[in-house]
């Protein structure tokens, strides 16, 4: 930890990397993984994709309102995630299921989430990929950007002040850090050296725009923490020996009480923001053989093949293996209903639940709207 | 004259006022070279160049801030926040700062600053895209505040903001973007073209802010309504045939009480409607007013139809949002009492 | 039994609190080492230390982030905003986080979180140091909003505000720290000594949080009122020979509509009082409901004596205030019509 | 300018200073002033130090409400000003009257604001030290720290798009760089390139709180700029020469389109933070010699001294000279009353004028509640 960090000052705005181009494992920051540990990584980012490609084409086919992918960004979070200790929290945005999935959250759970259906746990309050789960330390996240950052700096004090030593991790857009609540984060976790890791996802876009609107042309993302007097990592989002190590030394010094990490991650968001956007409106269209630091999921296989022996075969395998899982997990969930299975006034949920946990006993005037609520309902079906 | 939705029609203000007076400048998150997740600001930037039309950080207390700073140098500043519910984070700069700066500095500065954002459910955006946060705005003296319901008004009034020397915080209903809505999720979306207000002018014009139209005209109760609202109340009374005056607010601060007193005194009876949660909504404000204004022609009590307490459920959006059969069971329920 | 100003009574409340559960932390801007501008958390720091009681920097939208993380680990976090003017930078963590955790996740989080804040004029602060903002608050379907008007009241819901698992508003009358008041600037102050609620347990108590108190009794009109206005509504009935019944609501959301109900059904007028800004301001709900609720038993419209709908005017500030003249003139208003 | 570019990484670290400790002005950033324009800085720095104290002793004599100094921070806005052209703009707090004493506001004129007398151009409606002076190409003070930030960012902005040559320059305190409202400002100024100076006044202190709260232990408040890639100056705020210069750097820059600049002022808040302060609560009293960085005006005085035979004599008669305009000013302005001159029912200004400014026109509702507060008045004198 004391040798990086004397070189410190430059990593904000160098590019931290640890597979090369023949998919050796390279340098200081390499961490020495064991096989499974790397294979393990594997399977998490490959069932992110499959996953979200699945649940993509489940919103294409009318099955949900809304969708959107972390497409060449897996790396990030399921790398990150593993670097970290497994009830270590995290504040991440809609763009880090790989958290989930590398803490072993059931497949189903996230559908159910995501078809708003009987199995959802959020009782389909909460657009879809909104998850929460706090039995994966996966703070529910908010559609509102930035807020979470603060947040996790909160928790992480809180952590520091009861003596705990878990640790928060948190994650932002490139974008989103021109908010006001990305600065509050960063000043209150220099001030109370609170044990957070910032991680700045950098997937060079913000819907339309792409990273200079927020400032990326002038410096690093990373260079940010200069500025408080924290340190900055920059670190390439698609080598996941890179994130895992980057997030591994600053889990270290956050947890010895040296305080908090700003990492950027430098990566790609491959496709359109969501399933509400189409890129080819503001930018031409990229094959992923373009993807400017590669597939995160080819290096690391790379990687695999040749440290470990790695082979298509077993690749293939192992993507079939996942692809059945998330089959499976699929026709599970959508047993439970889904978004565009029935009418739109045909509701998964019992439809008072939604008053349900405005307040944690509920107030007068919420039961009377409950019930004006149902003997509408009841009017609208003697109606028909 | 031509046809257009209320996106086409928001966007033809935008091109008129632009043309006319080159101290408008028009920015936002992805507002110039996409031209607005809406749509509302495309072409703009290709017909007045990057200086005048420009994508901002996302930061929207730095948008209104900035926003603000253009306004008081002299340039007309149309910002766009992408959802209303994502305008809490500029909330200070518009309360503590736009609204005061006229009063504070005795007039020596003035802010011509209009504040565009789209609000309402019914797209099941879920709880951060179907916000109705009218009533901050109401609550804090020196805004404007201005809700069109159809293209024609939707351009006239976005003139008149933008021409306004005061800042204006200007709602778009999101659900008629494209079609009115009747407040029937299970029908399918009727497109503007076969409403008359569809039928824009292309050049200039305004509708006056503070002023209300009469959306329906009746005489057995007035509905109070703006926005969305509007179309759900006409097709509510139409429903239950019911002879409800059904009216327009269109700006909701200044409010046209003269057109509100003129109505209730008539009918004796007032509904009032909004997406919003109910307590703290403006449909308070509006309640107390005409049974202040009005009691002794009142016949019943002021009722009120709005968005439950609750964040707007996502998959149970339309059981939250205040659709026909509420306001239709309002309406009965008012002309028994 | 101690005497105590409200200041010492909330001080007191922390103290409670603090000693009684170590999760209790406390925070804000010039909070730790100096105890506040107000001294409301004086000698804290001192007995529980600096990492229970802290300043912190100047950004109250990272004050109430940082709050609602420490709440989510599980702490009871108490922030203080310094003046309630201040409160709007930290509107989005309020009214988009701190309100709605608990419904998004479907009661996975749950946030005991109190955000303390002075309200209210009649200090000559100006504008930027005397407004008065519950009823943006009240519009946040999931907050809760208590405001105090003495000492025995203070200690007691700030407590219950403490120890509640969903966030609340408490919102201070700084007017009224150091003594009650009349509504008559003129006269010097009293002190809270002489007051029956300046008589305050050393020990733990709590007010329960949504119910109102009834401050005077009466039985010619309900007037409701919360904070300051709580003791003008008395001074000015007192002074008009009325026979006023006058609710401390205390708790503004949930409201405690029973009580007021009663009252109103049995006074047959009601007054609405506050500081705030006239438009949009929590008088209007209050109105609202009483007259949807009682309109039957109602023998004259609801009334509202509010704050003025401009900024609060420094040298003007008692031509702004809604002092015992304006009150007066309604009551007397009321009962004639 | 580009010479001194190639120091501006450190520069967010050092110090900038011109005056050294005899007083002789040293090193690159001498601005080589003629002698009358020292005099006149040395003037402006006296005039508000005699201005503030009458005024704080008006305060405490019960003349108005509340009064705040710039006791040590003198240096801070008068040269600064000093730096500008006469119509570049400025977004200030209330600390920095020197700006309009620079900028030959009328003593008068700024008493009467103090006193919201009837001379008081703001009507009585602001806090005394909030002036507003659009002449003088300063912003009214909004009483709420920060704003002011992005607001001068955004004026900066539509000076450049409408291709004027005005730049803007804004202050904000050490403890007030912590709100979103200075990233905000920083992200836009770095985005668009504005033509702005963001001035953060590292008086060390934010009301009882040390800078330390503000993250001062970490880094400078200077080395914020490097996280935006904007060049960063960190300056002794108490000399005068070093204040120039370092304006006037960054205002070449800022008019040739080369974009913002942060200027980190360092200095003292000698005095509470205002009359409703007692900062002997939480910090030991100190006396002007110890002042860490030396009085701004004392060294000024002192370089005048050595530079240019200013002595003693002509130092006291200016003093002399100042002291007496002020007692004139003071003397015009409590003609036209104070507040505490009357009972506090009796108002300097027409009462209704509360209703004015709220719009351009007066919207009914206005209307109706300035007749019912005449009514009212009349009311209560008529009970009296
Ligand atoms: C406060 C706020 N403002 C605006 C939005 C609308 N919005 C949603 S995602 C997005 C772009 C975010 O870009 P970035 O932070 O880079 O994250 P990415 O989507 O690339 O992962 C915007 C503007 C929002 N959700 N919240
Ligand atoms: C948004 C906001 N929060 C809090 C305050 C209360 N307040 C007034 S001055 C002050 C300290 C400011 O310190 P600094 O920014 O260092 O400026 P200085 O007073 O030292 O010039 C505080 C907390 C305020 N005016 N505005
Ligand atoms: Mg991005
Ligand atoms: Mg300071």
């Amino acid at each position: 930890m004391a040798a990086k960090a004397s070189e410190i000052a430059q990593l904000a705005t160098a590019l931290v990397r640890v597979l090369d181009d023949d998919g050796r494992a390279v340098g200081a920051w390499n961490p020495q993984l064991p096989t499974e540990a790397l294979v393990q990584m594997l399977e998490h980012m490959l069932t992110v994709r499959i996953f979200e490609d699945r649940m993509f084409r489940a919103q294409r086919q009318g099955k949900t309102s809304f969708f959107l992918k972390s497409l060449g960004e897996e790396a990030v979070a399921v790398a990150g995630t593993h670097a970290l200790d497994a009830d270590d929290m995290t504040f991440p945005t809609y763009r880090q299921p790989g958290i989930l999935v590398a803490r072993g959250c059931s497949l189903i759970d996230m559908m159910c989430q995501i078809y708003s259906n009987r199995g959802d746990r959020l009782k389909g309050r909460q657009l879809p990929v909104m998850y929460s789960s706090r039995a994966h330390g996966f703070f529910g996240i908010s559609g509102t950007l930035g807020t979470q950052c603060p947040q996790a700096v909160g928790w992480a004090m809180a952590s520091a002040l009861s003596g705990d030593t878990r640790i928060a991790a948190t994650y932002i857009g490139d974008g989103a850090t021109a908010e006001g609540d990305f600065h509050h984060a960063c000043v209150f976790a220099a001030v109370y050296r609170a044990p957070v890791i910032i991680n700045i996802v950098n997937n060079q876009w913000a819907i339309s725009t792409f990273s200079g609107v927020a400032g990326a042309e002038l410096t690093s993302f990373a260079a940010r923490a200069i500025g408080y007097g924290i340190p900055g990592i920059r670190v390439d989002g698609n080598d996941a020996l890179a994130v895992y190590s980057a997030t591994q030394w600053a889990a270290e010094r956050a947890r010895a009480n040296h305080g908090p990490t700003i990492i950027e991650l430098f990566t790609l968001r491959v496709e359109g923001h969501s399933t509400s956007d189409d890129p080819s409106a503001y930018r031409p269209q990229q094959s992923a053989a373009d993807w400017p630091l590669g597939d995160p999921i080819d290096r690391l296989k790379r990687h695999l093949n040749v440290t470990a022996g790695w082979d298509d075969a077993r690749h293939a395998a192992l993507i079939e293996r996942i692809t059945s899982q998330v089959r499976t997990a699929q026709r599970e969930a959508e047993k439970l209903g889904s978004m565009g299975a029935g009418d739109v006034l045909n509701f998964a949920h019992e439809v008072s639940s939604m008053f349900d946990d405005v307040y944690e006993t509920m107030p007068w005037h919420l039961v009377e709207q409950r019930e004006q609520m149902l003997a509408e309902l009841e009017a609208a079906v003697s109606c028909q | 004259m031509p046809v257009m939705n209320m996106i086409e029609a928001l966007n033809s203000a935008h091109d008129v006022c632009m043309e006319i007076d080159p101290k408008c400048v028009v920015f936002g998150e992805d507002v110039g070279y996409f031209g607005g997740v809406f749509r509302v600001t495309a072409g703009l930037q290709k017909k007045y160049g990057r200086k005048r039309v420009f994508d901002t950080p996302i930061a929207e207390g730095g948008i209104v801030g900035a926003a603000i700073g253009m306004a008081a140098y002299g340039l007309r500043a149309i910002a766009e926040i992408q959802f209303s519910d994502y305008i809490y984070p500029a909330f200070d700069q518009i309360v503590s700062e736009a609204a005061r700066i006229r009063h504070r500095t005795a007039g020596e500065w003035s802010l011509p600053l209009t504040i565009r954002s789209p609000y309402g459910g019914g797209i099941f955006g879920g709880q951060t895209h179907s916000q109705s946060p009218e009533a901050l705005f109401a609550h804090s003296a020196g805004m404007t505040t201005v809700i069109p319901s159809n293209p024609y008004d939707a351009k006239g009034l976005l003139i008149a903001a933008i021409e306004s020397n005061d800042p204006v915080i200007f709602l778009e209903p999101k659900r008629i973007y494209n079609g009115p809505f009747d407040g029937h999720p299970e029908r399918p979306v009727a497109p503007w073209s076969k409403h008359p207000a569809a039928e824009v002018p292309d050049g200039h014009y305004t509708i006056p802010l503070g002023k209300a139209a009469i959306a329906r005209s009746g005489s057995d109760v007035t509905v109070l309504a703006y926005g969305t609202m509007v179309h759900v109340a006409i097709t509510s009374a139409d429903e239950q045939g019911i002879d409800a005056e059904v009216i327009d607010l269109r700006t909701i601060v200044p409010l046209d009480i003269e057109a509100i007193e003129g109505s209730v005194r008539k009918t004796g009876r007032c509904l009032v409607l909004h997406e919003a949660t109910r307590t703290g909504g403006f449909g308070g404000e509006l309640a107390a007013l005409v049974q202040e204004r009005c009691f002794f022609h009142l016949e019943a009590p002021v009722a009120r139809v709005t968005g439950w307490d609750t964040p707007y459920p996502h998959a149970l959006e339309w059981a939250y949002f205040p659709g026909h059969v509420r306001v239709g069971l309002a309406l009965k329920k008012l002309l028994e009492s």
